[in-house]
Parts: C-alpha cells; sequence; structure tokens
C-alpha cells in the first residue's frame, strides 16, 4: 500500500517566531470572513461614509466646487466633524461586531476544540489575543486608519499650523476608536464564549447593549438624573468621546465615571473569558 | 377511546415535569438574565421612592401612577416580559433539541401532549410568578411612598388597581408563552421570529384594527387600568382606538394560547428525534 | 534533543485534585518504552494524567518531567514536543480536513508553507483521501478520528498522547487505526501513549502497560516479559454444552474452569495427554472443535492488578 | 410463537429526505440477546430509533410485543432505550435523573426511590449518584445511561453500543447483567463494534450493510449456511499431518488441504465441519495423530462480517 512508503517522519524545519503565532488565528479567520460574500459587502458599505467625509473635507478647498456649489462653506472641519465621523464608524463597527463576534469563541466551545488549540505551544492569552485580532484589525480597517486618513487629507489640504493647532483630533480619533475597538471586542468575546450558541451569543450581544441602555434611559427618567445613562456603554463611550475631542459634554456622565464603568464592562468581560477559556471543564460534583 | 383518560396519571406526570423543568432551567446560571429582567422595574422603583425620601426628586398623585402606568406598559410589558418569553419559553423545546436532551422525554411513557402541557406550565408558573411578584412589589413601593404625600387619598383607590396589574402581568405570560413556544418549535433560528414579532407588535399603531387582533400586546394593553399618554419615544408603541373589553381580551388570549397548546401537540406527536446531524 | 538515556516520562510525586477529591495521588515512576498503553477502570485518572501532563490541570503537589522538562516550569516547551489526539470529537467547524491540519500545525509554530506541506503528507499518511477536501462536520465519526490523528502528527511531535482513538469506530476502521498506530510505533522517532479501555487494542500496538487505579499506579511492566514469564494453559470449545466434561476433566485431577457454556480453560497435570480429553470428550457425547495453548491475556494481567491494587514502581 | 412476545418489523423502510436510513426490513426478533452488526452508517441506530419511535417509518409497520411505537404511554413501560446520545438534562445528580424518570413514569415518591436505587446497584454507581452527571467520566455516563434504561425494569431493552466507554471490568459486569436480563425472558437488543465480544454475548445477530439486513440469526448457524461458498477454515497443529491430510482427501466435504510450511499442521476449508470433527476425533483416539491444537479460523462474527460485508465501508 502507497500509504506505508510515505511513512511518518519528524519536523526537523525552522519555526515560526513565538509573539506572532497568535496571528495564524486572525489570518485563519479572515480567509472565511473574506469567503462571506454578505461580509464583503457589509464591509465595502462601510467605507461609503468615508468616501462622503473625504468629499466634504474636499469641498471647502476646492475654488472650482465653491464656485460650482456657490457657497462660501460647507461646514467646519473641527473636532465636531472629526467626532461625527468616529460615531457613525463606531455604530458600523457595533453592526460588524454582532455579526462577526458571536460566532469566534463559541463555535470552539460547541465543537471541543480548544483542546486541540491548548495541546500546543500556545497560551490562553495567545489565544484570547489571536481572537481579539480578528475584530481588532477588522474594526481598526473601518474606524482610525480611515479617520487618521481623513485627518492627514485635512492638514495637507490646510497647512502645518492647522495641524500643529489640532493633533489632539488625531489622537483623539486613535485614542477614541481603541477604547470603542476593546470594548467591543472583549463584549463580544465574553458572550460568545459564554453562550455556545452562535445565534444566542448575537442576541445578547445586542441586548446586552439595547437593555441596558433602555433601562438607563428609563432610570434616568424616573429618578430625574442623569447616571443611568452610566450603565448604558454607549453613553459612556459618548462622554469618553466628548472630552478626547474637548467637545460639550452632552451625556451629562464625567469621564471619570464613564471610564471607570468602561474598565469594569472589560474587566467584567476578561473574568468571563478566563473562566471559560480552559482546555477541559472542570466540573466539581 | 371508551377507556376512562387516566387524569390521575396524567397530573402526576405533568407536576413531574413541571419539578424537572424548574430544577432544569430555573436553578441555574443560565436563568440569571431572566431573574434579572423580572428584578429590574423593582429596583427603580425601590431607588425612585428612596430618592424621594431623600428629597433629590418631587413628583407625585396621579403623576406617579402614570409613571408606574407607562413603565409596566413599556418597559415591564414589552420588554421585560417579553424578552424573558423569549429565553424562557423558546428554549423549551429548541434548547433540548440543542442540548440533545428531548429523547429522554420521549423514551418516557408520557403522551407527548401531557409533556407540552407540562413544559409550558412549568415555564409558565415560574415566569408568572416572578412578574407577579416584582409588579406587586414595584407598585406596592410606589404606593406607600405615594401614601406619604400629600396625595396620600389616591394611594386607596390605586390600589384596587393591583389586581388588574397582576391580571395583565399573568396573561402577558400566558401570551407571550404560547406565541414563543410555538415559535420555538418551528423556527430554527428563533432571532428572525422574535425581530418579527417585536417588529409586528411595535407598527401595530400603523396598521387596521383588524390586525391589531392577531397580537398579544393589543390585548394587553386594553386591559390595563391606566392609560399612559404617550410622548417622546415611546409615542411609537401607542396603541390608540378601539380598546377591547376585558370580557372579550382575557378570552381571546386564552383562546390563542389553546389553540398554540394544540398545534404544539400536534408538532410534537409527530415530531422524529434526529438533533440535525447524520 | 532528547538522547534515549531520558526517560520519556517522569512522575514525581505528582498529585492531582479536583476541589476535594483526589484524582491522582503521588504519582512516581520513570516510563521510557516506545508504545506505552494507559489502562485503567472508569475514573482511574487515566484522561486527568495526560491532560495534567499537557498542562492543562495544574498539579497540586509534586510534578513529572516529559524528556526532561518540567511541566510545571517549562510547559511551553514541553507542548512544543507532544501532539494530542483528545477523546472526545473536537474539530474546528467550517474547514476542510486540509485546511484543519495546516492550520492546527501552523499553530503549533510551522511557517504556513511548511504547514501545508506537512498537512497533505499526515493526512496522507493516515489515509484520508480525497475526502480531505470537504468540509469537516461533513466527516463520518471514522473520518474524523483520522483528521484528529492528522493533527497530532502534523507538527513532528517526540510524544503523541492518543485517548481512545478507535472509540466509535466500526471494524474495518478499527483495524485501520490500529495498523496505524503500530505502523507509527515502529517509524522510530516517536514514542506514544495509549490510553483504551479495549485492552485487545493495546495489546496489539504497546509494548508496555501503565495500570492505574483509584488514581495511582497499579502495575507497570513490559508485555513481552510479562507474558512469557506467565504460565502456558489449555482453551478449549465443545460442540456442546461443557459441563459434564468439564467435571470429568476435574476429576482427572487438572485445573479446569468454564469460561461460558461451551469453553473451557484448563491447566493439564502430568500424565494427562490430549488424546485423553478426546476421549472424554466422546464419552461425555461432545466433541472438541477448538483446542489451543494460551498464555495470560492482557485481560488477565489487568484484572490481576486490580485485585493486589497497590502495588508501586 | 405468538408476535406478541417478539419484536416484529414488516416490510419497513425509513428514508431521511433522499437519505436511506434502513430498506425493507423484515425482522421478528425473539426474547435473548440480539446484536446488530454493521458499519457506521448501515443503519443499526435507525433501527432501534424505530423500535422506541423516536423515528417513525415511511412505510412498513413496527411492533413492539404487540405494542405500535407510536404510543409512547404504553410502549415505555415495557421499554427502556439507552441512546448513543452522550447528552443529559442539565444540572441533575446521578439520582435525580433516575429518580425524576421514575416520577414521570407515574410511580410513586417511595416507589420511585426504591427503584432508583435498585437501579444504581446494579450498575454499581450508588457511590457516585450524588454526584453531577456533568462531572462523570465517560464510563460513569454510560452507567447511567444503562441505569436510566433499566430503572424501571422493563422487559424490552435496546441498547445502541453501551459497552462505548466502559473499562473491561465495567463491560465484563455489564455483560453478565445483559445475560441474567436476557435469562430472566428479556428482550435485549444490543449494537456493538467489538466483534469478538459479540461473540460472547450474543443468542443471535442482525448484520446490517448499507441499510439492508444481510443475515441474521444465532452466529454459528450463519456460518453454517455460507459453507458453501465460503468453507470453514481450520488449522490444526499435530503429528502426521500427511497422514490426516490423505484421509482428509477421500472426503467430498474438504475443499482444500494446505500443509504447513513446517509439516507440522494443516490448514483444511471444509463444507461439513461436523464430518471433519468426526473424524479427527476418532484418529485422535485410534492414535494415528497427536494433537496439540485445533482451531476454527473464521468461525466468528468477525469472519462472517468480512465475507458479508467486507472491510470496505467505515472510514476513509
Amino acid at each position: 500500500m502507497a500509504v506505508y512508503k510515505r511513512g511518518y517522519e519528524g519536523y526537523q524545519g525552522q519555526l515560526t517566531p513565538e509573539w506572532s503565532r497568535f496571528l495564524v488565528i486572525a489570518r485563519q479567520a479572515y480567509r472565511r470572513v473574506f469567503d462571506s460574500k454578505r461580509m464583503i459587502a457589509f464591509l465595502a458599505l462601510s467605507f461609503v461614509p468615508v468616501l462622503v467625509y473625504a468629499i466634504l473635507i474636499y469641498l471647502p478647498h476646492n475654488a472650482g466646487a465653491l464656485q460650482i456649489f456657490n457657497i462660501r462653506k460647507l461646514l467646519s472641519i473641527d473636532a465636531g466633524f472629526f467626532y461625527h465621523f468616529i460615531n457613525t464608524q463606531g455604530f458600523l463597527a457595533f453592526v460588524l461586531t454582532a455579526f462577526l463576534g458571536p460566532g469566534l469563541i463559541s463555535a470552539d466551545l460547541a465543537n471541543n476544540a480548544l483542546p486541540l488549540y491548548f495541546c500546543r505551544p500556545f497560551s490562553r492569552t495567545e489565544y484570547v489575543l489571536g481572537k481579539m485580532s480578528v475584530l481588532a484589525i477588522l474594526l481598526s480597517a473601518i474606524t482610525w486608519i480611515p479617520g487618521l486618513l481623513l485627518f492627514a487629507f485635512q492638514s495637507y489640504l490646510e497647512g502645518w499650523t492647522w495641524f500643529v493647532q489640532n493633533m489632539y483630533i488625531g489622537s483623539a480619533i486613535f485614542v477614541g476608536s481603541w477604547i470603542w475597538i476593546a470594548v467591543l471586542s472583549l463584549l463580544a468575546l465574553a458572550m460568545s464564549a459564554w453562550v455556545k450558541w452562535k445565534l444566542a451569543a448575537g442576541a445578547l450581544i445586542m441586548a446586552s447593549v439595547f437593555v441596558t441602555a433602555g433601562f438607563g434611559e428609563a432610570m434616568s427618567n424616573m429618578l430625574h438624573t442623569d447616571s443611568g445613562g452610566l450603565i448604558n456603554i454607549l453613553k459612556d463611550t459618548d462622554a469618553v468621546w466628548f472630552s478626547l475631542f474637548r467637545l460639550d459634554n452632552s451625556t451629562g456622565l464625567s469621564v471619570e465615571s464613564a471610564v471607570g464603568m468602561l474598565v469594569a464592562v472589560s474587566g467584567l468581560c476578561l473574568y468571563l473569558l478566563s473562566r471559560k477559556i480552559r482546555a477541559y471543564e472542570v466540573e466539581r460534583s | 377511546m371508551n377507556a376512562k383518560l387516566p387524569w390521575g396519571l396524567w397530573w402526576t406526570q405533568v407536576l413531574a415535569i413541571m419539578r424537572l423543568e424548574v430544577k432544569k432551567n430555573f436553578a441555574r446560571k443560565r436563568a440569571i438574565p431572566v431573574y434579572l429582567l423580572a428584578a429590574s422595574p423593582l429596583a427603580l422603583f425601590v431607588a425612585h421612592s428612596i430618592g424621594f425620601a431623600r428629597g433629590w426628586n418631587q413628583c407625585s398623585g396621579n403623576e406617579d401612577l402614570t409613571m408606574f402606568a407607562r413603565v409596566f406598559q413599556v418597559f415591564v410589558l414589552r420588554l421585560a416580559i417579553f424578552f424573558s418569553a423569549v429565553a424562557v419559553f423558546m428554549n423549551l423545546f429548541r434548547g433540548e433539541v440543542l442540548e440533545k436532551s428531548l429523547h429522554y422525554y420521549f423514551l418516557a411513557p408520557v403522551r407527548r401532549e401531557v409533556l407540552v402541557v407540562g413544559k409550558y406550565l412549568s415555564a409558565l408558573v415560574v415566569t408568572c410568578a416572578l412578574f407577579a411578584v416584582s409588579t406587586a412589589l414595584s407598585y406596592l413601593v410606589l404606593l406607600s411612598h405615594l401614601s406619604q404625600t400629600q396625595s396620600r387619598a389616591l394611594a386607596g383607590p390605586a390600589l384596587a388597581q393591583l389586581p388588574a396589574y397582576l391580571g395583565v402581568t399573568v396573561l402577558a405570560c400566558v401570551g407571550y408563552g404560547a406565541v414563543f413556544l410555538i415559535l420555538g418549535l418551528l423556527f430554527r433560528n428563533p432571532i428572525f421570529p422574535t425581530v418579527g414579532v417585536l417588529v409586528w407588535e411595535s407598527i401595530l399603531v400603523f396598521l387596521p384594527s383588524i390586525l391589531k387582533k392577531f397580537s398579544v400586546i393589543f390585548y394587553l394593553e386594553s386591559l390595563c387600568p391606566v392609560k399612559a399618554p404617550f410622548h417622546g419615544g415611546g409615542a411609537m408603541f401607542a396603541i390608540s382606538a378601539d380598546p377591547t373589553p376585558a370580557h372579550l381580551a382575557v378570552p381571546g388570549l386564552l383562546c390563542l394560547t389553546a389553540v398554540v397548546l394544540v398545534l404544539a401537540s400536534l408538532y410534537i406527536r409527530r415530531m422524529e428525534i434526529r438533533y440535525g446531524t447524520e | 534533543m532528547a538522547n534515549d538515556a531520558t526517560p520519556v516520562i517522569e512522575l514525581q510525586g505528582l498529585e492531582v485534585r479536583f476541589g476535594r477529591r483526589t484524582i491522582l495521588d503521588n504519582l512516581q515512576g520513570s516510563l521510557s518504552g516506545r508504545a506505552i498503553g494507559l489502562l485503567g477502570p472508569n475514573g482511574a485518572g487515566k484522561s486527568t494524567l495526560i491532560n495534567t501532563l499537557m498542562g492543562f490541570y495544574p498539579p497540586f503537589r509534586g510534578t513529572a518531567r516529559i524528556f526532561g522538562r518540567d511541566i510545571r516550569t517549562d510547559l511551553r516547551r514541553v507542548r512544543g514536543l507532544i501532539g494530542y489526539m483528545p477523546e472526545n470529537e473536537s474539530f474546528i467547524a467550517g474547514m476542510s480536513a486540509v485546511v484543519f491540519v495546516r492550520y492546527m500545525a501552523e499553530l503549533s509554530g510551522l511557517p504556513p508553507a511548511a504547514a501545508l506541506e506537512r498537512a497533505h503528507e499526515a493526512l496522507f499518511y493516515v489515509g484520508l483521501g480525497e475526502a480531505r477536501y470537504r468540509k469537516l462536520e461533513e466527516h463520518s465519526l471514522g473520518m474524523k478520528q483520522l483528521a484528529k490523528l492528522a493533527q497530532a502528527i502534523a507538527h513532528g511531535p517526540k510524544l503523541l498522547f492518543l485517548d481512545e482513538p478507535t472509540n466509535g469506530l466500526d471494524p474495518p476502521a478499527r483495524q485501520r487505526m490500529i495498523r496505524l498506530i503500530r505502523d507509527i510505533r515502529e517509524r522510530g522517532d516517536l514514542h506514544l501513549i495509549l490510553c483504551s479501555h479495549l485492552l485487545r487494542d493495546v495489546e496489539e500496538c504497546c509494548e508496555e502497560v501503565l495500570i492505574l487505579k483509584q488514581g495511582r499506579i497499579v502495575h507497570y511492566s513490559n508485555l513481552e516479559a510479562e507474558r512469557r514469564s506467565n504460565r502456558k494453559f489449555l482453551e478449549l470449545e465443545t460442540d456442546t454444552d461443557g459441563a459434564p466434561f468439564a467435571q470429568a476433566v476435574q476429576k482427572l485431577g487438572c485445573e479446569c474452569a468454564l469460561a461460558g457454556e461451551r469453553r473451557i480453560k484448563m491447566v493439564l497435570t502430568d500424565g494427562v495427554a490430549i488424546r485423553d480429553l478426546y476421549r472424554l470428550a466422546a464419552e461425555n457425547a461432545t466433541r472438541i472443535r477448538k483446542l489451543n495453548y494460551k498464555r495470560d491475556s492482557l485481560e488477565d494481567i489487568f484484572l490481576k492488578a486490580m485485585e493486589n491494587g497497590n502495588g508501586s514502581l | 410463537m405468538s408476535p406478541d412476545n417478539q419484536i416484529v418489523f414488516e416490510d419497513v423502510s425509513k428514508f431521511y429526505g433522499d437519505v436511506l436510513g434502513v430498506n425493507r426490513v423484515h425482522l421478528s426478533i425473539p426474547p435473548g440477546i440480539t446484536t446488530l452488526v454493521g458499519p457506521n452508517g448501515s443503519g443499526k441506530t435507525t433501527l432501534m430509533n424505530l423500535m422506541t419511535g423516536l423515528v417513525r417509518p415511511t412505510s412498513g409497520r413496527v411492533r413492539i410485543l404487540g405494542m405500535s411505537p407510536s404510543e409512547p404511554e404504553r410502549l415505555f413501560r415495557v421499554l427502556g432505550y439507552c441512546t448513543q446520545f452522550d447528552s443529559f438534562p442539565k444540572g441533575l445528580t446521578g439520582h435525580d435523573f433516575l429518580y425524576t424518570t421514575l416520577r414521570l413514569h407515574g410511580k410513586g415518591r417511595a416507589e420511585a426511590q426504591q427503584l432508583t436505587m435498585k437501579a444504581l446497584e446494579r450498575v454499581s454507581m450508588t457511590e457516585a449518584a450524588g454526584r453531577r452527571v456533568a462531572s462523570y467520566s465517560k464510563g460513569m455516563r454510560q452507567r447511567i445511561k444503562l441505569a436510566h434504561a433499566i430503572c424501571h425494569q422493563p422487559t424490552v431493552l435496546v441498547l445502541d453500543e453501551p459497552l462505548n466507554g466502559l473499562d473491561p471490568m465495567a463491560r465484563a459486569e455489564a455483560i453478565a447483567l445483559f445475560r441474567a436480563l436476557a435469562g430472566e425472558g428479556l428482550h435485549v437488543i444490543i449494537s456493538s463494534h467489538i466483534l469478538h465480544e459479540v461473540d460472547r454475548i450474543s443468542d443471535q445477530v442482525v448484520l446490517l450493510s448499507n441499510g439492508y439486513v444481510v443475515a441474521e440469526g444465532q452466529i454459528q448457524a450463519v456460518r453454517g449456511e455460507m459453507h458453501q461458498e465460503h468453507p470453514l477454515q481450520i488449522l490444526v497443529r499435530c503429528t502426521q499431518p500427511g497422514l490426516l491430510a490423505a484421509r482428509l482427501f477421500a472426503q467430498d466435504h474438504v475443499a482444500e488441504v494446505k500443509m504447513h510450511n513446517d509439516r507440522q499442521g494443516l490448514l483444511v476449508s471444509t463444507r461439513d465441519p461436523d464430518l471433519f470433527y468426526e473424524l479427527l476425533n476418532q484418529m485422535v483416539l485410534d492414535g494415528s495423530v497427536e494433537v496439540s491444537s485445533v482451531a476454527p479460523a473464521d468461525d466468528d462474527v468477525h469472519s462472517v462480517y468480512e465475507y458479508l460485508i467486507g472491510s470496505e465501508g467505515g472510514a476513509a
């Protein structure tokens, strides 16, 4: 039998550097992401706002365009402008996460795949990092990366002084996006690890955001306070963004408490992950 | 069948199913979201009451009662009970198929009709108990706070409305329970039907009254003792016009439930265990 | 790397607890066979031992070394040396067998190109043909087992853990799996630990057996040596009910036991010839269908180990 | 025998959409241990699910001791089924699992408790009964499933790979239990892949392949029917093999005789083993040969399996 002629052999070749191995997960996941037409369509859609914003930046600087449209100034390109951009893309990022997040871990749990990962020189942290990178890279691609490109575009058009004066906007885009990405992907991973059933995980991600939002709203109204917004992570993030962009904070939440809340939510998610991401669950009788 | 039907045995079996189901579904971590949903309105009213005692907020009399009506209709009925019913009733059969444990029921000498009734009742008893207690306590907290204000005269008559609220709570569990039981049986993917029901019940306002009859919330809101004037975001939930009188609404909901249970029984009778593999 | 002198596994007072239950209790010993069978009743701690050696459960006390590396302090390196085929159905949904094995090899640190090459080799080697391009969830149980084996060997481990590899396989598939395991063993540059309830499988694949009972080692030996030291006995099968015949044999002074209605095990005493047995059979109106010399099988070794319970290495 | 104490399949077919489960099965299974043997996907589980009403036949009729599987309230008073699914209602201990089952059967508290203890004892699980099923090892789960199938003292037991995951001692115990139950007149229907065990435990076997029954009955009888096509091969180690061979060649039933290379034994193919044994025994008795071993090489389930089903099927 031919099988026996080419027998088993050990492997003597090179190994990849250990720090880079968590990216294997992302690489593998992307193959599947880009196999899905729906995902590609959605990603393409996510870049439509980028285009719109780019045009909005470009128009005021183009004399011809100004003449055609016969307007002096369309709108001022300032912190508020970029805040709105990040807000739009942040919403798309949430939808994308609700789409992609649920399947990330739940499928591995449902099919007992975790021991296959952890019997290798591959740690739980690397696993979570790998799964997070799947989301983080995609979300980056639709949030801060285009955001910074727009910012650079605007700086190029406005000149050096504008850039120096408004550097904080660039950092706000970058830091603000990353906070949102981190919270979202942790939430998605935790829900995905918590319920083995992919669809339920999706519902749970949605619900955990919307139900808390609704409850917070009811609370604020009934108790005549603003602190109801605190349990609403959308509002928390908003508060942080406002402060990063140096805008008026209309949420009524203090930045400190909002940051505290986001840290707490992330901590809770990490705790859930550390409980669930194990090769085997030990059931204590 | 001519022989006398073994009602006694069926009753024993229903009780056994209920005991097992309650143990399986409500003594578990998975049930925590349902408990939280049930506790949330109570938490709101307790906080409200404390806030009042500390003098953080003033509002009183009719305004408070209207506020309760609004929270009850928008938050309790449409969010808390709705989602609890999704979580609990949809899982009765779909959850067991996913966990591959439904066959243990099918391998017992239990008529499948009895199984449907038993499972439905167990989920019903628990959701009813949770939400009835939560509603009653919320209302009592509100009234006790009311009785400390100038408008204490309102508290007495308002207390008379508690049974009506409790009745609506129970009917909400009955109605939504039946709907999500059958949806959980028929649909592999529960998200779409859930979203469907949610959207359907939200756009009722814009529908002709004949279509409104095909919903749960329509009957429930007709039964609520205090009509809540909506404003702001809640406005889109308002169902104005021709409320159904109680003597039609209650039997209507019960009929819906009966029909659903019969359909579910027929479905379960014909059901084969394959767990979607092989 | 690990030279022949280093034992494959050294257990140094290894103890594992789940909550208050002690699952593995002070395991001591040094294993160095090429193919070691891990046996024991359910709940004896076989899977726990394997899982602890891979670092899935932390030792409560003591430690173990694999090729001289401590699992407590050098876990990553230890994991780099092993391949693992878990007992339960494990796979990653939505992947073909090739993509799956390649993915697993890449996680072990193989560069993508090498991983792809090794994945094909491993799948070819385990005999998964064209099916390797089909999605794993469409595979039959047997094919999933083969894919699981392929992922365990693709990255070229030095030590292979096989947890119930023949579980649920139908007879031909099981035969193939056993041939494969033996073949891997013969290849040489790989040690393997086979955990199975089917003593036949262990007998056919392993040179050494380690028997656990209630979290302790009760037996460790070389199968061949063990068999040679055991005494020969005769196994008979008759045409009809063997009881009267067995009684007659006992009267001759032979040790004799019925193992089933028609099966008899006996030890011939001096002076009794096989011909005498035939004569007795004829007298008892039965015929001998089968007659064979045997030595203690692994089943007997196993049962004996279970009885005397607390020997140690 | 009246069909009321048999399990009867009358022309039963089952298709899952386009997929064939079993086709045109005619069977009547008497009490005792009956083993279903065949490759994965040959229809063993389908047959069992048909018997227990978990799936319904596309055509044909199944009768269990005269009852239809579509009346669970009658059928499961006398039938216990241990499925292949390794899953349990969540959150229960082993004891609860059995106890609630019995309560579901409509038993009273005391009786349910008593039957629970009895079943636990029969599978040696009394000690672990207070622990959650989720914390059990594979073998314990298998045993508690077995206990679940027998706890209401059924007269028909259907067991889908009940020995899977059991350790050697538990296997022996389980087999002894099956034998004991079969001795009490129960129908015990088992599926198994471990052919040498099938040999030891079954009263009759049903061989399935691709959804068809290819053989049924007592294994020796089945093998006997195949003697024309596949003569029985018997290994004989003896002195004077030449002499034995010469005598054998004179007989019609002998298809082939092969001398071993060391001239110390023969491989005989015969269409009538009885005549062969008669001759051999005679020769041993009159001292013309001395045997040191005799063994039929292909009279077990394994060989029947090989001849009828072959080694295709199954994996890859």
